[in-house]
């Protein structure tokens, strides 16, 4: 047993977080938060703070990296050095170089990329503020910031994970279950297809729990999409008052 | 080449209007855009703070870490300051190591905090030449407006105020269990930034001045209006008199920001 | 722009194939290619093994070291996965730090070697809190023809058990002396992954096909059959029920795959 | 108090060196001591040995750092390895950076770059032995440099630092003067227009220690300018006998 | 005495591993090992295990580092992490980097680099097994993959070593005679023309036994020589049969 | 292409001008350039020279700390070696890391030190196994014409014995006190190039010649003339009798060089 593993992740049918199984953590979503950014998002979702920001379609530096028969998307998934508890140097290492790869797939399978020849669309995500889960608000928050910044998508890109915790399939696991729980599983989705774009795993699931774990990841997922929705609708309302 | 004429044309633009008085936002000439200070907006930094200067946003977090001493310091906590200039803030910052700019902000405003001793940082040795606190200072601008200068150290210095300590259990930090105890901190140092256009003087110059202005001047000052830092930028001078007279009206600059500081 | 064409005139011929139930090399849709596992290939490794997967070859080599353990896990050894993509193996792997697919491989084949459990890493402490184990898995293909996961877990398990204990002197390794005791391992896991291109789901894709997949699945099984790791690459999308057609159906593959270990 | 820290910086109203308040450390500048740079200097300022040298106007690469209207100044500050007490590890450090960074805008205001647009022109600073004061001596040394090597400048610019120890404020501070004093101000300017182009500060001063230091700095900057001037002459002399 | 030192280097005439002074370790040379490269060999030579493989001629990256009148030929001498008793960290070292230049400049005096001018050939020696004498079997087997490649070349390059160990001058130095022993001076050569194309020593060698074991060396290089024209022939009737 | 040109018709003047039997420089085939060598140059550095040779010349400084020894060499003092080729001494040295002729540069120079037994490295054991003097020379040039090998190797051993060891007190260095004691050194080992250019063997090649020289030969002899380093350079090859020839008549330019070092 770890260091600070608590003896039981369930007690009276509730999370020690005080969720039910398939309860998502709190989540609130707010589209054009920045100035600069051609598109921005931020997302607190539990004690995660993120933001995303997207800039272009623009010129491509180096040149010879341009593509002529598409944008190149480049994601850059990052934490500030105070997002976590020990605190972070500053700079890429090798779980952030994984994340802005899967992150970069999983928007390349929405974006229209072909309309922008010769581009670079670069969307840049910084943990603020980590507690679990930071890839899929981080992809939450980078789908939303796409679209804030005009760049045609088939859809949005809703991320979220379910798990395993003492021997329970829960959704979206905080800090705690995901250190000393079974399983996670992060799942993004292309909603109105049900397409599958982000799909990793780590831990230990049989068939059944894998696929129960699956839906339930899928289901958050579309809870998750709502948000982005709404947050999007409301930067639009807001912008046409202004 | 288009870059370099655009730029000739906009420092025209920005000239011409503040021959007529006027800025390209409208401020007067010794007037700070609108600041905002909050702090405790993170939950895993020991201190930390979100300030607003117009458009410009910067957070800072402070986070306590244990360590060696410095040999020729050894009952003496450390200070380190550190600044990311990272790409989501703005369209012209880089990926990849800190270069002059971000080195240069991280520095001058280190200066103040250290030079001013608003840290007590003789209160932060656990064993004399064994193990003392490690102080970080990390400066990160979210959306880049211009003036990072004034911005960051009114950050640093609202967020140091706010720090908490850690618990420290068998020389290990446990992050998780904040104790009652704040970081002693004994001054309020802050930083006044004025920029020169043509021969206009202005205070806390916008992305759109910082742009085209020939010369900087960023003063620290401690809570006696004693100077503890300067930082001249720019390919511009300035003359005696009008550095000699920047110094003289920032101290009264450096008492507005400081009424922001929450607490 | 001439890469890009031939990309497409590429993926049109690899796909046009499988609508007409052909792989470009011939095999069934859920055929691996030749598969041949040799241990024991390095003298200087601890363990070591060298796979060949078609025309794909790894060389896998397991190194023992002491070090300091974790702070959170005092009384456990350490692994540490580390890829290589030499330019050597293929014209398109280039020399300098790793990139994003050379820290992907490393960290996926970690997944499967870390949360098996396969390694016995509690039984790797030396002294509580002061000394451990240190196990380093380096992954080095040498010749690159598509569908280097399954290839270098396979290697990495393989060396694994077939790595012997170097000899401890006071607290530093004797390389030259190798003891009679074996690296604690108890489980076997492997990886198994899958492709779609067009609309056809196709197991361990060679090097054609990688070049114009749309998607990838790669799922780790430990030996009860357990999933312990999944990793989707590639711009393209899976449906919910290829993912969960794949996941159970790479279950025995993977018991194919494991038959080929050595011992 | 720190170790080594003296227990008074002023004794019969003399420095620890000997010096009066308001006096220079003893101050040597050569021109054209390199052979392969384009124009150099060699400075040696009481502890302090600094070389420069100035490579252009040049073609620049990488090319799109080049610049239609001007010439792109660089300039690098860097201390060898033995230069300093402890040995300092090559390669650029922080304080280098930002020394690189004021140097070259310092030099920005006086040398004529619209002469040579698209090329570069390169100023290289390398600290053999440090007594504090090394930027200065620096700045001072490439200033030389850059008119060794014909370079059209609107003036040279000096620079010279003043202080405050032990309560006093003093001209160009030695090294235990800056280690254990209160504040250090250096100033460079160009002397024909009293303009300040390079000034920073740390330590504490009131309003009316600043300007009395700032006044002695810049009455330093003067001393230092006649013996770059001198040194230029003697360099001009010499390659007319050769 | 360092730790490990052996009390005598030869007893009864023999050396440590049995052999005479003037013999090399087993060595077996493969060519045409690698489906990806242009052209491979695998050597191993005693305890050592090494790939050789060779790229091009091939377009330059970056532009600018193109010769309009040769190609550019690159070498890169490699350790894997395991090839050593101590695990390797990957990358370039100082003597990687030695290692890489000695060689490309031992290849470049028989590679007819001008019949291919604006492009590379790049050869990558990857060690994957170590003891003593890496260098010698890296160029032996960067020749023989050139050759493979089907790059024009005036004649193969072997390599080998000779040395001194307790007094006596002895070919081809394995680990341990490489760490206690007295010299080694490694030697590549042009068979045809008996050039010297590389050559190093570190140690304490007189004139005579210099000149003694620099005509072991040689001798040794013949013999390698054999063995790589032999691999090659192989190699060429095998791609007959296929 | 305009450089690659240029640089034939030099080779042709050079070469030609040697088969009349002239170097560019006017010197015989067989001549070192004006040598000269000065010690103590530098107060920070225990020991330092400054070497001019003809137009090239070099700094090197030796500094000492304490640090732990090698694993295998428990009573050891450690030697390290580092060149930096600043760009302030040549157009063509590039700033960045280390590149490989910069770290050829500094692995032959150490060579001679190193493999000369010059410094007593067994004296410089403070406490076997825990703490050792760490000997770091710095190889420096400042004007770049040519033959660093010889001039960097020259001024190393020369600052190597004007090496003062610094006050040792509680394990630490106290570098602003110097003892009477001298790093202890026992041999003058030196380096001497010749270059080959056509048929033509030369001594000491300045930069014109570098630059289109066939092949280098540098070889270190120890006192007693015993040879102790060699490197071979640059495309072209030797003979076999040019090398023994070389290595023969090198051993008295060692002793003339030799005789240039103070004290």
């Amino acid at each position: 047993m770890k260091a600070g593993e608590p003896e039981e992740f369930i007690v009276d049918g509730r999370r020690l977080d005080g969720r039910r199984m398939d309860e998502l953590r709190p989540l609130k979503i707010e589209a054009g938060v920045l100035k600069r950014a051609d598109g921005s998002a931020y997302v607190e979702w539990g004690g995660n703070k993120v933001l995303a920001a997207c800039y272009g379609p623009k010129e491509i530096h180096p040149r010879h990296e341009a593509n002529p028969k598409r944008a190149v998307l480049r994601t850059y998934y990052s934490m500030a050095p105070f997002s976590v508890y020990e605190r972070k140097r500053p700079g890429p290492d090798r779980r952030s170089m994984e994340i802005s790869k899967v992150t970069r797939q999983a928007l390349e399978s929405v974006v229209f990329t072909h309309l922008y020849p010769m581009t670079a669309i670069d969307v840049f995500i910084e943990i603020l503020q980590a507690q679990a889960g930071t890839r899929c608000a981080g992809i939450t928050a980078a789908s939303v910031a796409l679209a804030d910044a005009g760049i045609p998508m088939r859809d949005l890109v809703p991320a979220c994970a379910a798990g395993k915790v003492g021997g329970h399939i829960v959704l979206d696991l905080f800090d705690v279950e995901d250190n000393y729980g079974e399983a996670d599983l992060p799942v993004a989705i292309v909603p109105r297809t049900g397409e599958i774009c982000l799909m990793q795993m780590d831990g230990n699931l049989t068939q059944e729990e894998f696929e129960q774990a699956f839906e339930l990841a899928i289901k958050g997922c579309m809870q998750v999409y709502e948000k982005q929705k709404e947050a999007l609708r409301k930067a639009y309302e807001k912008r046409s008052e202004e | 080449m288009n870059q370099d004429i655009i730029a000739d044309i906009r420092k025209d633009h920005v000239e011409r209007l503040l021959d007529e008085g006027r800025r390209v936002d409208g401020r007067g000439f010794d007037e700070y855009r609108k600041v905002s200070v909050e702090v405790g907006v993170n939950e895993r930094a020991e201190g930390s703070a979100l300030v607003t200067l117009g458009r410009t946003r910067v957070m800072v977090g402070v986070k306590l870490a244990v360590g060696m001493p410095f040999p020729d310091m050894p009952d003496s906590g450390v200070l380190t300051t550190n600044a990311e200039l990272i790409p989501l803030a703005s369209p012209t910052f880089e990926r990849g190591p800190p270069d002059e700019d971000t080195v240069e902000l991280a520095r001058v405003v280190d200066r103040a905090i250290r030079e001013s001793g608003c840290i007590e940082l003789e209160k932060l040795c656990i064993e004399e030449g064994e193990l003392v606190w490690i102080v970080f200072i990390d400066l990160h601008p979210l959306d880049y407006d211009g003036n990072l200068f004034d911005a960051c150290t009114l950050g640093a210095i609202a967020a140091l105020k706010n720090t908490y300590m850690p618990k420290l259990e068998d020389g290990k930090v446990d992050y998780k269990t904040r104790t009652e105890e704040k970081l002693p901190v004994r001054d309020t140092p802050v930083e006044v930034t004025y920029c020169k256009i043509g021969r206009h003087i202005l205070l806390d110059p916008c992305l759109e001045e910082e742009e085209v202005l020939d010369a900087r001047l960023t003063v620290g000052y401690n809570e006696k209006g004693e100077i503890v830092a300067m930082q001249k930028g720019g390919s511009g001078t300035f003359t005696k008199e009008e550095i000699v007279d920047i110094v003289r009206k920032g101290r009264e600059k450096a008492e507005f920001l400081r009424q922001h500081i929450p607490g």
